[in-house]
C-alpha cells in the first residue's frame, strides 16, 4: 500500500499519538454550518479525539457563506495553525486560500471535494452515491411493483455531495424501473414539509419519497405521516428522528443512509497528524455509510453516535 | 393666579433660549404673548405644556406648584396647547386628528365607534363653523385648514388653559374671525388664554394683557390698554419700525408674467392676471379660494387643464418646476415644514440647495462657498443662528421662514412668487421682509405676493389682486385699498358660479 | 374634497392575486383540489401570523429583524420544556421567552434610544446563539401528542388548528389595529412620532408594547413551528423577518411607518402562499421557482400601484 | 440630536472634525479588546488581510449608503455579486480576455442596478420589493446558469491582479476600496448631484419643489450602486478563484448593518460615508477577531450581538445624541 486511504488506515498508533502529543500542535477546524447534526457530529468526534491525543482545536463556522469561510481560513492561516480540517461551503471557492496555506505549509485536510487549486492532503468524503443508491434500491425493493411513481425531495445546495446522492436516487429508481414524478427541494424543515405536503396531495399515485438530505428525511416523515397514505420512504441522513421512527416500530421509512460523522471528525485529526507525520495520504478517503433499517437500528446508533444515548431511552 | 411660570431658564446646546423668563396667567383673559422670533416664546410654552423641562424654575397651576412629565400630564392638568408646528397626523382622517386619544368606543372600550366618531368630529367642526368634512385624510388640507383642526382639537377639549401660538398664520380673515369668537365663548368660560402672535392688529383687538420677553428675558407685562402698538414695538425690537404705502406706475412697466383663462379644476377656474417687471403684485383671498393652487401652476409644479401663459411676452408651459426654474420663476411655499424646507438639513445646505448648480466650479462644490454664501444671505435676511452649520429644525418659526426665503432670493429669479412670505415672522424682520420684498421689485423682478393678512398686502404691494373662488374677483391699486374692500371682493359670489 | 373611502381602484392587489390564483387553476387540476386549497391556509399560518405582527411594528415605523431567531429560539426552549414532562406549563414559558426577547428589543429603542435595526439585529444575535446553544446543533424530539394537535396538526371545522391559530391572531391583530384605540395611537404614532409625542401619546409605552407584543407571538409562531413538524431545531425560523415584511411590504405597508392594513398583508400572505404552492405542484425546479416569484412578487406590486394611481405627493 | 452633525454643511471646523473621529471609538474599543485578548490580532500582516479581505462588504457599503441616505434600500445585493461573479467566471471560461470580462460585468451591473432605481422610480413602488425580487432572480439565474457548480477562474493574470498584486507596496484591492471611498465621499459632499441626495432623502417632496430632479437621482444612486457591486464581484471572484453561486448571502446584511451601525437612519436624509467605514470595519473585524480568539461558536453569537451594541451605543453617547 502506497498510501493511506481509509479512515482506519489513518489510525494513529499509540507512539504516534505520544509524538502528536509532544508537539503540542493546534489545528483550525472549519464547517460550513453549525446547525446540522452532521457538523455538530463532525465536532464532537473530533473534539473528543482531540482531548485524547492532546491537540488544541479552533472551530469556526461559515453560515454557508463562501466568503466568510475563505475569511475564517485565512484568518487560520494568519494565526499559524498546524493543520486545517474543512468541510467546504464551495470546495471550488477555497483553492486560493488553501494556496496560501500550502505557502505557509499549513496541511489542509477537505470534505466536500478538491478544491479548483493549491494542495490537499486529502479528500474525505462520505459515500454519497453508493449510500444513496442502496437506500433506494431497498425502498424500491420494498414498494416492488414496476413503473412506481417517486418523488424526490431535496436541498438546493452546490455541494458535490448532494449532487451524488441525486444520482444515486436516479441510477436506483431507474434500475428498478420506477419513475421520477417531482423533484423539490429547499433548505427549511417548514418549508421541506410544505412541499412533500403539496406533492403527496398533487400526486394520488405516489408510491414513494427519497428525502436526500435530514431536514428532508423528517419533513417526508411527517408529511406521510399526515397524508395517512402508504407511501414508502427512503433517507439519506439518519438522525435522532429517524431513529426514533424506526424505533417507533410503526414507520414507512424502509432505510436511512448514515454518515459516519463522529468517525470524520476524528478522521480528520488523524490524517492531519498522518501528515504532520509525513505519512501519504491517498488523494480520496471515502468513509462508508451505514445502512440503517428497522431492524438493524440500535446497532447503528451507536456506530454512528458513539457514546451518545440513544433517544429513546429517554 | 390661574398658572404660572416664575424664572425659567432653558439652554440647548448652544443655545440660552430662556434667561429667568415669567409668565404669569390669569382665568378668563386673553393675554397676548410678544416677542421677536427666537425670544424664546414657544419654548416657554412648550415647557408650560409639558413637551420641555426646563432647566431651572418653577410653575404652579392655580396656586399649586406643578411638574409635568410629558405632555399627556399637562392636558390631564387642563393645559391644552396649538403648537406652533403643526401636528395634524397626515395619515389619519379630520376626525380621527380631532379625537386623538378620546376616541368613542362601545363595548367598554373595546371596540372603536367610528360612526359616533364621525359624527361626533362632525359636530365639532360644525359648531365651530368650520367648513370641514370630518372623513377626509388630513394630508391633504391645505396648511390653513390644518391649523382650523389643530384649533379646534384643542377647543373640544375643555381647556382650563388654552395656549395658541401663532394660530392665525396661516388663516384668512374669515377664520380669524372664527377663531376670535370662540375665544371670546372660552373667554366667557373663564378659560385663560395665551395667545403668541406677530400681528399687531390681533393683540390689540383681543387681549387683556400683553408680556413682551426679548432675547429669552422678560421684559414687560402690562394691560394692553395702557400699551400702544409703537411702545409695543419698541418693547420687543429695541427700536421703532417704519410702516409705508407703495404705488407704482404699472403702466411703465414691461409685463413680466401673463395669464389668459388659466384653469386647474377644481380650484382654479379661469384666471386673468397680469404681472410686471418690479412690481409687488399682492394677492388676497379667503382660505381655500385657490391661491395656492394658483401660484403652484405659474410655478409649473401642477399643470394646467386650461387657459394660457406668458413669460416675458414669450410662450411659457413648464411641464415641471425644474422647467420654470430655468426661465427665472420662483416659488416660495406657505408649507415650510412640508414643502418650504428640509428640516434635518443645516442653513446652510438649505440656502445652497436650489444655487448649487451655480456654485459649483467644474462640478464640485467647496464647502466654503456654500458656508460663505449661507452666511451672505443669512445676513442679508437676518436669521438668527450661530452659524450656517445648525440644523433649520432647531431655529425658531420666524427665522426658519426667513431661510426659506433666503433660498429662493438666493437664486436671483426674474419672478418670485410668495406664499404667505412672513408666515410666523416677528414684526421687526416683517419690515425687513417687506424692506426686501420692495428691493426685489425695485431691482426689476416681478414679485407676486399671497398673503393672508391683509395690512400686510396693503403694506408692500402695488396692487392687490384678490381671488375668489378660483377667479380673480377684482385688482386693486394698493395705495386705495382698504381691508373691508378687499374683503368684498374675497366673499365675491359672482365669482362663484 | 371627497373623504377616502376604499374605491376599485383599491383592489388592484386583490385581482392580481385572483389572476394569478386563476392562473394556477387552469395550469393544474391538483392545484383547484379544494383539499389544497385548504392546505394553503395553514401553509401560511406561520408566515401569516409573523407578518400579521410586522405589519404592527412597520406601521409604528419601526423594524424587527429578529422575529425569526426569536421564533427559533422559543420553539427550541418550548421543545425542551416538553421533552422534559412538564406539559402543559411548556405553553406559557414559549411566549415568556418570546415575549422576553421582545420587551429587550423595546427597551434597547425606548430607554437608550438604540434605532429599532439596531437593537432587533443584536437580538437577533443573542435569540441565534441561545437556540444554539441550548440545542447544541442537535434536533429535540419531544412526544406531547396534545400539544401538536393544539398548535397545528388538530382537525377544526374543516381546516388543521394552525389555520385557526392564523385566524385567531389575524382578527385579534385587525381588531387591535383598526379597532381600538390602541390602533389609532399606533397609526399616530407611525405618521409622525414627534407630533404624536407632542399631542401627549405614550409614544415610548407604545413601542414597547409593540415589539413585546410581536415577541409573545413568535412564542406562538414557534409552538406552531415544532407543533408541525414534531421536533425542533436552532435554525427552525431563521428567514422569517424577511419574508414577513415582504408580505407587509406587498400588502402596501410603507417602511417609515404610518400606513398598512391588516387585510391587505394578509393578500400579501396569500400571494406568497399561493406561489409557494402552486410552483411546488407544477414541479418548477427551486432555482426557476425564485426567478419566477421574484418577478412575479414585483409586477403584482406594480399593477397594484398602478391601479391605485398617482397619489398627490407634492 | 447630532442631524446636523451628519450632513455636509459649511462652517464647522476643528469641532466638527472631532465629532467624525468619535465613531472611531466604539471600533478602537473593539480593537483594543481583539489586541488585548489575542496575540495574532494586532499585526500589519492579519490587518492587511483584514484589509483586503472587507474590500467587497466595503465597496457594497459604500454604495449602501448612498441608497440608504435616500430612504430606500437594495436587498440584492448579495445575490447580485454571487450572479456577476458566476457570469464573469463563465465568460472567462469560455476564453474571453479578463479585462473584456471584467467591463462586461462592470456594464451587467451598472444595468442590473439601474433596472432595480428603475423600477422603483417610475413604477413608483417600494425599493425594498423591487430589490427582494432582484434577489431572488438573481439567486435563482445564478445557480440555473450554473447548474449549482461553482465555476473555477483559471486566468491567473486576473486572480493576481485583483487579489495579491500590490502597487506601490499596498495591495490592489486596498487601492480599489481607497478610491471607491475617494469617489464616493467626494460625489456625495462635493458634487452638486451627490448634496441634493441629502435633501431627496430628507424630504423628496420638498426637494422636488428645490428643483431638485428627485427621481434621476434615485435611479443614478442605483446605478453607482450597480457599478460598485459589480466592483466587488470582481474581487470576490478573484479572491474565490472562482464564481459561486453561494458565495455571498451574508453580504446583504452586513452591508446595511455597516450603514445603520454607522448612525444613519434606513429612512432617509441621514447617513455619513465615514462611519460606513467604520461600520463596515466594525463588521470585518468582529468575524476576524473571534476566529483568532476561537471564540466558542455558538457563543460568537451572542458576543457579536452585544458587541455591536456596546459600539452603537458608546459612539451615540461619544457624539452627544441622546443617552
Ligand atoms: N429643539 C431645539 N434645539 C435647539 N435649539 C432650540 C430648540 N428649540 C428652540 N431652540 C432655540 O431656542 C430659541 C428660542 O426659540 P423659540 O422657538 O422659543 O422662539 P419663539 O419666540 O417661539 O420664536 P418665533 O416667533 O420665531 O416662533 C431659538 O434661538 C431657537 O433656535
Ligand atoms: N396639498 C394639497 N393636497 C390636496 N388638496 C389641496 C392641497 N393644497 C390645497 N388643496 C386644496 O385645494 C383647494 C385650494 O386650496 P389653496 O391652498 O390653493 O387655497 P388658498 O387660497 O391658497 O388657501 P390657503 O390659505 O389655505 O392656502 C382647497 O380646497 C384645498 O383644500
Ligand atoms: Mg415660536
Ligand atoms: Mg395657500
Amino acid at each position: 500500500q502506497e498510501c493511506l486511504g481509509t479512515a482506519e488506515a489513518l489510525t494513529l498508533t499509540p507512539e504516534q499519538v505520544a509524538d502528536v502529543s509532544a508537539r503540542g500542535l493546534t489545528f483550525g477546524f472549519l464547517t460550513n454550518n453549525q446547525s446540522d447534526d452532521f457538523s455538530r457530529t463532525l465536532v464532537a468526534g473530533a473534539e473528543a479525539y482531540s482531548a485524547e491525543i492532546g491537540v488544541d482545536l479552533v472551530i469556526n463556522n461559515a453560515d454557508f457563506d463562501a466568503n466568510t469561510q475563505l475569511s475564517q481560513f485565512d484568518a487560520l492561516v494568519q494565526r499559524g495553525v498546524d493543520g486545517i480540517f474543512l468541510t467546504a461551503v464551495d470546495a471550488g471557492s477555497i483553492g486560493q486560500a488553501v494556496r496560501r496555506a500550502n505557502s505557509a505549509d499549513i496541511p489542509v485536510f477537505i470534505v466536500g471535494g478538491a478544491p479548483a487549486r493549491g494542495e490537499v492532503i486529502s479528500v474525505m468524503n462520505a459515500a454519497s452515491y453508493q449510500g444513496s443508491y442502496d437506500a433506494t434500491a431497498a425502498m424500491m425493493e420494498a414498494i416492488g411493483t414496476p413503473n412506481a411513481q417517486i418523488a424526490i425531495l431535496g436541498i438546493p445546495f452546490a455541494l458535490q455531495t448532494i449532487r451524488d446522492r441525486e444520482k444515486g436516487v436516479l441510477d436506483a429508481v431507474g434500475a428498478a424501473g420506477g419513475q421520477i414524478i417531482s423533484l423539490q427541494s429547499d433548505f427549511s424543515q417548514d418549508r421541506l414539509l410544505e412541499l412533500a405536503t403539496n406533492v403527496i396531495q398533487a400526486n394520488p399515485d405516489l408510491a414513494g419519497v427519497v428525502a436526500t438530505w435530514s431536514l428532508a428525511v423528517n419533513a417526508a416523515t411527517e408529511a406521510v405521516a399526515q397524508s395517512g397514505r402508504d407511501i414508502l420512504i427512503a433517507g439519506y441522513d439518519s438522525e435522532a428522528p429517524g431513529y426514533m421512527e424506526l424505533h417507533s416500530g410503526d414507520t414507512n421509512i424502509v432505510a436511512l443512509s448514515g454518515q459516519q460523522a463522529a468517525l470524520q471528525g476524528r478522521a480528520a485529526l488523524e490524517g492531519l497528524s498522518q501528515a504532520i507525520l509525513e505519512a501519504e495520504l491517498c488523494e480520496e478517503i471515502i468513509t462508508s455509510n451505514l445502512l440503517v433499517t428497522a431492524e438493524n437500528y440500535a446497532e447503528m446508533w451507536d456506530i454512528q453516535y458513539p457514546g451518545v444515548k440513544p433517544p429513546w431511552e429517554n | 393666579m390661574l398658572l404660572a411660570l416664575s424664572d425659567i431658564t432653558k439652554r440647548f446646546p448652544g443655545v440660552l433660549a430662556l434667561d429667568g423668563a415669567r409668565f404669569d396667567l390669569r382665568a378668563g383673559e386673553v393675554h397676548a404673548f410678544m416677542g421677536e422670533n427666537g425670544a424664546g416664546k414657544s419654548t416657554l410654552m412648550k415647557i408650560a405644556s409639558g413637551l420641555f423641562a426646563p432647566d431651572h424654575g418653577a410653575i404652579s397651576l392655580d396656586g399649586e406648584p406643578v411638574s409635568f412629565a410629558n405632555p399627556a400630564e399637562a392636558k390631564l392638568a387642563g393645559i391644552h396647547t396649538v403648537f406652533q408646528e403643526l401636528t395634524v397626523l397626515p395619515n389619519r382622517s379630520v376626525a380621527e386628528n380631532l379625537l386623538i386619544g378620546r376616541e368613542p368606543v362601545r363595548a367598554g372600550g373595546l371596540w372603536l365607534d367610528r360612526k359616533a366618531m364621525i359624527a361626533e368630529a362632525q359636530s365639532i367642526l360644525d359648531r365651530l363653523g368650520i367648513d370641514l368634512d370630518a372623513r377626509v385624510q388630513a394630508g391633504g388640507l391645505s396648511t390653513g385648514q390644518r391649523q382650523m383642526v389643530e384649533i379646534a382639537r384643542a377647543c373640544a377639549q375643555s381647556p382650563k388653559v388654552l395656549i395658541l401660538d401663532e394660530p392665525t398664520s396661516s388663516l384668512g380673515r374669515a377664520e380669524e374671525e372664527l377663531l376670535f369668537s370662540l375665544i371670546a365663548q372660552l373667554k366667557a368660560e373663564e378659560v385663560g388664554i395665551v395667545y403668541i402672535t406677530h400681528r399687531m392688529s390681533e393683540v390689540f383687538a383681543l387681549s387683556d394683557r400683553i408680556t413682551v420677553l426679548r432675547d429669552g428675558r422678560f421684559i414687560l407685562t402690562g394691560e394692553t390698554k395702557n400699551l400702544d402698538r409703537p411702545a409695543l414695538i419698541r418693547a420687543m425690537v429695541g427700536r421703532d419700525v417704519a410702516e409705508d404705502r407703495h404705488g407704482l406706475d404699472i403702466d411703465a412697466l414691461p409685463v413680466a408674467m401673463e395669464t389668459q383663462g388659466l384653469a386647474r379644476d377644481p380650484a382654479v377656474r379661469g384666471v386673468d392676471l397680469t404681472l410686471h417687471a418690479g412690481e409687488v403684485l399682492g394677492v388676497a383671498g379667503l382660505m381655500g379660494s385657490g391661491r395656492t393652487e394658483l401660484a403652484r401652476l405659474l410655478a409649473g409644479i401642477d399643470q394646467p387643464t386650461g387657459g394660457t401663459m406668458t413669460l416675458f411676452g414669450e410662450d411659457y408651459r413648464p411641464h415641471d418646476i425644474r422647467a420654470a426654474l430655468g426661465r427665472g420663476v420662483a416659488y416660495v411655499s406657505e408649507d415650510r415644514k412640508g414643502l418650504g424646507l428640509i428640516l434635518p438639513l443645516t442653513i446652510g445646505d438649505n440656502i445652497a440647495l436650489p444655487s448649487l448648480d451655480r456654485l459649483a466650479e467644474r462640478g464640485l462644490i467647496a464647502p466654503r462657498r456654500i458656508r460663505d454664501f449661507a452666511r451672505d444671505w443669512m445676513q442679508r435676511l437676518g436669521v438668527k443662528a450661530k452659524d450656517s452649520a445648525v440644523a433649520v429644525e432647531t431655529l425658531s418659526g420666524g427665522n426658519q421662514q426667513k431661510v426659506s426665503l433666503a433660498k429662493w432670493l438666493a437664486i436671483q429669479p426674474r419672478v418670485i412668487l410668495l406664499d404667505e412670505p412672513t408666515r410666523g415672522v416677528d414684526v421687526g424682520a416683517k419690515a425687513e421682509i417687506y424692506k426686501l420684498i420692495r428691493q426685489i421689485a425695485a431691482d426689476g423682478a416681478a414679485v407676486l405676493a399671497i398673503s393672508s393678512e391683509l395690512p400686510e398686502l396693503i403694506q408692500i404691494s402695488d396692487r392687490i389682486a384678490v381671488v375668489a373662488h378660483g377667479r380673480i374677483s377684482g385688482v386693486v391699486p394698493a395705495a386705495e385699498a382698504t381691508e373691508e374692500g378687499l374683503l368684498d371682493l374675497a366673499f365675491d359670489e359672482g365669482t362663484a358660479a | 374634497m371627497k373623504p377616502t373611502r376604499a374605491n376599485l381602484a383599491d383592489y388592484g392587489l386583490v385581482v392580481a392575486v385572483i389572476l394569478i390564483v386563476g392562473g394556477l387553476m387552469v395550469l393544474s387540476p391538483a392545484f383547484r383540489d379544494p383539499a389544497n386549497l385548504l392546505g394553503i391556509g395553514r401553509q401560511v399560518a406561520i408566515l401569516g401570523i409573523a407578518a400579521a405582527a410586522m405589519t404592527f411594528v412597520i406601521l409604528a415605523g419601526e423594524i424587527d429583524l429578529s422575529v425569526g431567531a426569536v421564533a427559533s429560539a422559543s420553539a427550541v426552549v418550548t421543545a425542551i420544556v416538553l421533552a422534559q414532562g412538564w406539559g402543559i406549563l411548556a405553553i406559557p414559558i414559549g411566549l415568556l421567552v418570546g415575549g422576553l426577547f421582545g420587551l429587550l428589543n423595546g427597551l434597547l429603542i425606548v430607554t437608550i434610544a438604540v434605532p429599532s435595526f439596531i437593537a432587533t439585529l443584536v437580538s437577533f444575535f443573542i435569540a441565534q446563539g441561545v437556540a444554539l446553544t441550548l440545542t447544541g446543533g442537535q434536533t429535540i424530539l419531544f412526544d406531547a401528542d396534545w400539544f401538536r394537535a393544539l398548535f397545528a396538526t388538530g382537525s377544526f371545522l374543516g381546516n388543521r388548528s394552525a389555520f385557526w391559530w392564523l385566524v385567531a391572531v389575524a382578527l385579534i391583530l385587525w381588531w387591535l389595529m383598526a379597532r381600538t384605540r390602541f390602533g389609532a395611537q399606533i397609526y399616530a404614532l407611525g405618521g409622525d412620532a414627534e407630533s404624536a409625542s407632542m399631542l401627549g401619546l405614550p409614544v415610548g409605552r407604545l413601542r414597547l408594547i409593540i415589539f413585546t407584543m410581536t415577541g409573545a407571538l413568535m412564542g406562538l409562531v414557534g409552538m406552531i413551528l415544532i407543533a408541525r413538524i414534531g421536533n425542533a431545531r436552532a435554525d427552525g425560523a431563521i428567514g422569517l423577518e424577511f419574508d414577513a415584511i415582504a408580505a407587509a411590504v406587498i400588502g402596501g405597508a410603507r417602511l417609515g411607518g404610518g400606513y398598512g392594513t391588516m387585510p391587505r398583508t394578509m393578500l400579501g400572505v396569500l400571494l406568497i402562499g399561493v406561489l409557494n404552492n402552486g410552483l411546488a405542484i407544477l414541479n418548477v425546479d427551486f432555482n426557476t421557482q425564485q426567478v419566477i416569484k421574484g418577478g412575479l412578487v414585483v409586477a403584482v406590486v406594480l399593477i397594484d400601484r398602478w391601479a391605485r394611481g398617482k397619489e398627490r405627493t407634492a | 440630536m447630532s442631524v446636523a452633525a451628519e450632513t455636509p454643511s459649511g462652517g464647522r471646523r476643528f469641532a466638527a472634525l472631532a465629532r467624525d473621529a468619535l465613531p472611531y471609538a466604539g471600533l478602537a474599543a473593539v480593537i483594543l479588546l481583539f489586541s488585548l485578548s489575542s496575540e495574532f490580532f494586532f499585526n500589519t500582516r492579519n490587518f492587511e488581510r483584514l484589509v483586503t479581505d472587507s474590500a467587497t462588504l466595503m465597496l457594497v457599503a459604500f454604495g449602501m449608503t448612498l441608497v440608504i441616505l435616500l430612504g430606500e434600500i437594495d436587498l440584492s445585493v448579495g445575490a447580485v455579486v454571487a450572479l456577476l461573479a458566476v457570469i464573469l467566471a463563465q465568460v472567462m471560461d469560455a476564453g474571453v480576455s479578463w479585462p473584456v470580462a471584467v467591463l462586461a460585468v462592470l456594464i451587467i451591473g451598472f444595468g442590473i442596478g439601474l433596472l432595480n432605481g428603475a423600477i422603483t422610480v417610475l413604477g413608483d413602488i417600494p425599493s425594498f420589493i423591487v430589490t427582494l425580487g432582484m434577489m431572488a432572480v438573481a439567486t435563482g439565474l445564478s445557480y440555473v446558469f450554473t447548474g449549482s457548480i461553482s465555476v473555477a477562474i483559471m486566468n491567473e493574470p486576473f486572480l493576481i491582479l485583483f487579489y495579491d498584486a500590490r502597487f506601490l507596496g499596498l495591495p490592489v484591492p486596498l487601492w480599489i476600496t481607497g478610491a471607491a471611498f475617494t469617489a464616493t465621499l467626494l460625489f456625495m459632499i462635493r458634487s452638486v448631484p451627490g448634496r441634493e441626495l441629502f435633501a431627496v432623502g430628507a424630504n423628496p417632496a420638498a426637494a422636488r419643489l428645490s428643483g431638485v430632479p428627485v427621481k434621476r437621482r434615485k435611479i443614478t444612486v442605483f446605478a453607482i450602486m450597480g457599478a460598485l457591486v459589480a466592483m466587488a464581484a470582481v474581487l470576490s471572484a478573484a479572491r474565490l478563484g472562482s464564481g459561486a453561486p453561494a458565495s455571498a448571502p451574508a453580504l446583504t446584511l452586513d452591508a446595511i448593518a455597516a450603514v445603520i451601525i454607522g448612525g444613519a437612519s434606513l429612512f432617509g436624509g441621514r447617513a455619513s460615508l465615514v462611519r460606513t467605514l467604520m461600520g463596515a470595519a466594525l463588521i470585518a473585524v468582529l468575524n476576524n477577531g473571534m476566529v483568532l480568539l476561537n471564540v466558542n461558536i455558538d457563543a460568537q453569537y451572542i458576543v457579536k450581538g452585544v458587541i455591536i451594541l456596546l459600539a452603537v451605543v458608546l459612539e451615540r453617547l461619544a457624539s452627544g445624541a441622546r443617552p
